[in-house]
């Protein structure tokens, strides 16, 4: 993945916000607060602005200045969580671009943190449940010798089927799980966001 | 949707600059979302900072001003401020003396506030956490993000601004912060749903003849539907529910707020009030003091909530200490 | 109906009961339907006593207190008071220098007082009459009732009663009321019906994307109905209203009031406020004091009411003078 | 007419009152405020109370007690003009039991200060619309030979027939004046319950 690249990729994951806004909304009012969709929106908004005139060195730094103006920007759940993601990942990035595998181990980063962040375990129906199968499916697909594109198409996939996955699951963190009980049936506005970030990254990756 | 606005999106900006030019004694920083104190404070007086998602008025802003918050920072509706808010709150009040964060337990809240947190002390400012979670209707914390912040919220920023203003240190202020919320239990009833200006639409249908029994102030259901019930019916369940609490066990005398949600009329909480004051004194405990009226609302739902603090001397002296805020005013 | 009450027939005096319980500082006669000071008032003082239907809260009885009404007489729900109410109210707050009633221009509440203000004087009180009528909406007197009592109410009890307090005579007292209600014009836009305890259900039915023009506080509908617009747009159409009577031509300060109707959050209130303030500037007034909240309510209703009364040092005042009611509290 | 007629006079109006509190209430609620049902049920709730332990010494005395019940128990604009009526119709009468005719001239007289207190001219829609066809029809009766239940009869059918025909009418006086030509469609609460008042007349003189 180079700058250019990752640019396209934070590009996609602002295009696929905005389309999809009131979606997560909807998904937000029945569980939560309704305000995933603008939370989200807001973000991106912000991050495509700080990008004009940003011009980082590295794949590493763009993508710590997308989780920082994350951070500064959507307030909520969300935005510390899905900041420290991309801070984490950034972080753990060499220098250089990084090939996919490195990609993949930056993310796996980027999921320790939102884990350590917010404490929630696989199945506490929330972004991890979208999170961690895109990068099983990710890892499965490198190992299989997919490249990059393939081993996007395959996490997107996997996170979309993890977001559809929680709608039986009872919510244990975040605002659905006031519900209790009442959270099951419904799918979880954060892991859908989530599979939105995946399929962005796989439409950034197939344009080259 | 039937609100009086511009677009949903400017929503929180024109309240901002409505509520600058209603009360020249704020000084409200449209921009950076920070409403604070407009005149001198003490030096060496211990800060306090609260915050949270818009859409609760008056809370936070509607208590900023002397006796109880010098800033508060409101995030966009139902949505947690950011690290940055609070920063530019922080050391724009600092007086030397520390700051106190009051954070109301959601997690949003509660992991944007502990990065400002960081990012205070990086400021060389000394910080103390209090976290508000009096909510009794969510029960089983090691299933869920803990109980909500609610109504207690008003306690704890008016008793621990009255310690402050009187000259208490950082520790002693968090402290008797921390006390109250350890001592205040809340219980909400929701008639209808609130209508987030982004959602556009209710957040849940509720038939003509139910109600919804446990609910937050973030528009979202409660933990169950129940048949409509007569005022009476319905301040018993909240009271039963509030006073199983062991921390209420024994309490002889009460703070108690009767607190309207956004859409429900004074006239229905004086009724509810009436419930709460002839039922608890039923139960042996006397009302020292009360609020009725809307303090932490959802919008436009209606509902109700009660919150219960269990009170001593020393807390009620704190209680009536002056405060000068565009919600709560008096003394002085 | 969802509303918090036990039976529809008792929300009144649940109601007082729990006004009684939350404000130890007003004597609340729940039988005889009277809100007083609870404490001594001085002797000698003009004493001022208003009164109308319930539904309206916090008016009359949250205005009750120093610096502002003497008593307050609640009628049932939309309905005027009786005149035995407003006599022994007089009766018990007569200080020995006569007695101003202060009565919104309604049939049922200009007989009632009527009645009233014979059998006081019938007692050997004087007594004066103010007569409040600020309702732009309705135009032509001779083809109506006149215009109707709104928002003014709360400007003409706090300046009368600030003025009574100071010691000034009965005639001075009444005079000065009815000077504020003759500068003083209101406006109010509804977004939905408001349904009484009575009735059970909505007063009206309003399509989603539509509001009532010209509505006044009983929950009847408006003079109109129009597309809903933005806040922009309503208070500029609410504003051309109120400027375009001749007694406010020429205003450069201007008292103030963006008044919920009851279901409509502060939020909507402060963006109403920030367009009001706006407005008002672009047109050479300046607001020298303002009032956002919950005042003059129609019980559930959805909507706001704006209030300009023309002002000048002495009127602002006599609004800066102290006051210790529920619903106001300032100075002192 | 003697006491016991009078007496049972009220009780039927309290008893049409109560039958019909939900039609007033959504009368006064299409262009009122909601409250008419309530407040004539309330008012005649009273009467019927202080009726109990009340002996007057004659008819006159009775509707002058009537009257002052009213206007201390309703309140509204209902009150005091109802309240005014019965007391200036029982002022108006002899401390002897009143014919028809003396009935006739006192009800006339109650009109006159509902006229006078409320200002409302024939036309306004309001009850002075139900109240003047049914002493004009009760004239006639009387002066075509009926007796008191007959007249009270045609009244009361005239009063019904004048509530009815302030449906067209645009309010000018009372609180659905208001509405403006949003009143035209409507029936007038109050003309709707004086209807009821001599509706109770005829009920309670054709027992006779
Ligand atoms: N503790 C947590 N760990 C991981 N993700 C979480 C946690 N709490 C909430 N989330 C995610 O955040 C989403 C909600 O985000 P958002 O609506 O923007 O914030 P908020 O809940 O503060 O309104 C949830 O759907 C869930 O996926
Ligand atoms: N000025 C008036 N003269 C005669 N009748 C009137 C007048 N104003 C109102 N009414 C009658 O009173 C009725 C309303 O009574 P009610 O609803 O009890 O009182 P309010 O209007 O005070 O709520 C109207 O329907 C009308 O018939
Ligand atoms: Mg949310
Ligand atoms: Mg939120
Ligand atoms: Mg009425
Ligand atoms: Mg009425």
């Amino acid at each position: 993945m180079d700058i250019a690249l990752a640019r396209h990729w934070v590009q996609a994951i602002a295009v696929a916000m905005d389309e999809h806004q009131d979606r997560l909304t909807q998904l937000d009012s029945a569980i939560g607060d309704a305000d995933h969709g603008a939370n989200m929106h807001r973000g991106f908004n912000a991050v495509l602005a700080t990008q004009v005139s940003y011009r980082p060195d590295s794949v590493s730094q763009l993508l710590v200045k997308v989780g920082s103006t994350l951070i500064s920007s959507v307030g909520g759940a969300s935005g510390p969580l899905y900041g420290t993601a991309f801070r984490a990942a950034g972080k753990a990035l060499p220098g250089t671009d990084p090939d996919a595998a490195e990609l993949l181990a930056a993310l796996r980063a980027g999921l320790d943190a939102v884990r350590e962040l917010g404490a929630a375990a696989p199945g506490d129906k929330t972004m991890v449940d979208a999170f961690l199968p895109a990068l099983d499916a990710f890892e499965e697909e490198l190992r299989a010798g997919g490249d990059l594109a393939a081993a996007a198409a395959r996490a997107a996939r996997a996170a979309e089927d993890g977001a559809r996955a929680t709608v039986p699951l009872q919510a244990r963190k975040g605002r659905a799980s006031y519900l209790g009980p009442r959270s099951i049936g419904h799918q979880d506005p954060g892991a859908t966001s989530t599979a939105l970030v995946f399929g962005a990254l796989a439409t950034a990756a197939a344009a080259r | 949707m039937k609100k009086f606005l511009n677009t949903p999106e400017s929503v929180l900006g024109d309240a901002l600059a409505g509520l600058a030019a209603a009360h020249p004694r704020l000084d409200v920083d449209v921009a950076a979302r920070v409403v604070r104190r407009a005149g001198a404070v003490r030096a060496g007086k211990v800060a306090l900072v609260s915050g949270g998602g818009s859409g609760h008025e008056p809370l936070h802003g509607g208590f900023v001003g002397t006796g109880m918050l010098d800033a508060a920072c409101p995030g966009e509706i139902f949505t947690s401020p950011v690290p940055d808010q609070m920063l530019a709150a922080a050391t724009a009040v600092d007086q030397g003396a520390g700051v106190v964060l009051i954070v109301k337990n959601y997690t949003g809240d509660v992991l944007n506030f502990r990065m400002a947190a960081e990012l205070v002390a990086d400021e060389g400012i000394e910080v103390r956490t209090v976290l508000v979670d009096d909510d009794v209707a969510v029960t089983d914390s090691t299933w869920t993000a803990g109980r909500r912040g609610t109504g207690a919220t008003v306690f704890v920023e008016k008793i621990a601004g009255a310690l402050a203003e009187q000259g208490a240190g950082l520790d002693e202020v968090a402290a008797a912060g921390r006390r109250v919320n350890e001592l205040s239990r809340s219980f909400a009833v929701a008639l209808t749903a609130c209508t987030t200006p982004a959602a556009g639409k209710p957040g849940f249908d509720l038939p003509e003849d139910e109600m919804e029994v446990g609910v937050g102030i973030h528009g979202e259901p409660g933990r169950r539907r129940e048949k409509l019930g007569t005022a009476r019916r319905i301040v018993a369940e909240a009271l039963a529910a509030i006073l199983a609490e062991p921390v209420l066990a024994g309490t002889d005398q009460a703070l108690v707020m009767v607190n309207g949600l956004g859409g429900t009329p004074l006239i229905e909480l004086y009724v509810l009030f009436n419930e709460v004051s002839t039922q608890l004194a039923a139960q042996g405990v006397t009302i020292a003091r009360s609020l009725v009226g809307n303090y932490v609302t959802s919008l436009d739902m209606a509902g109700a909530s009660i919150t219960v603090c269990r009170a001593d001397e020393q807390l009620l002296a704190l209680w009536d200490a002056p405060v000068d805020t565009p919600a709560l005013r008096w003394g002085g």
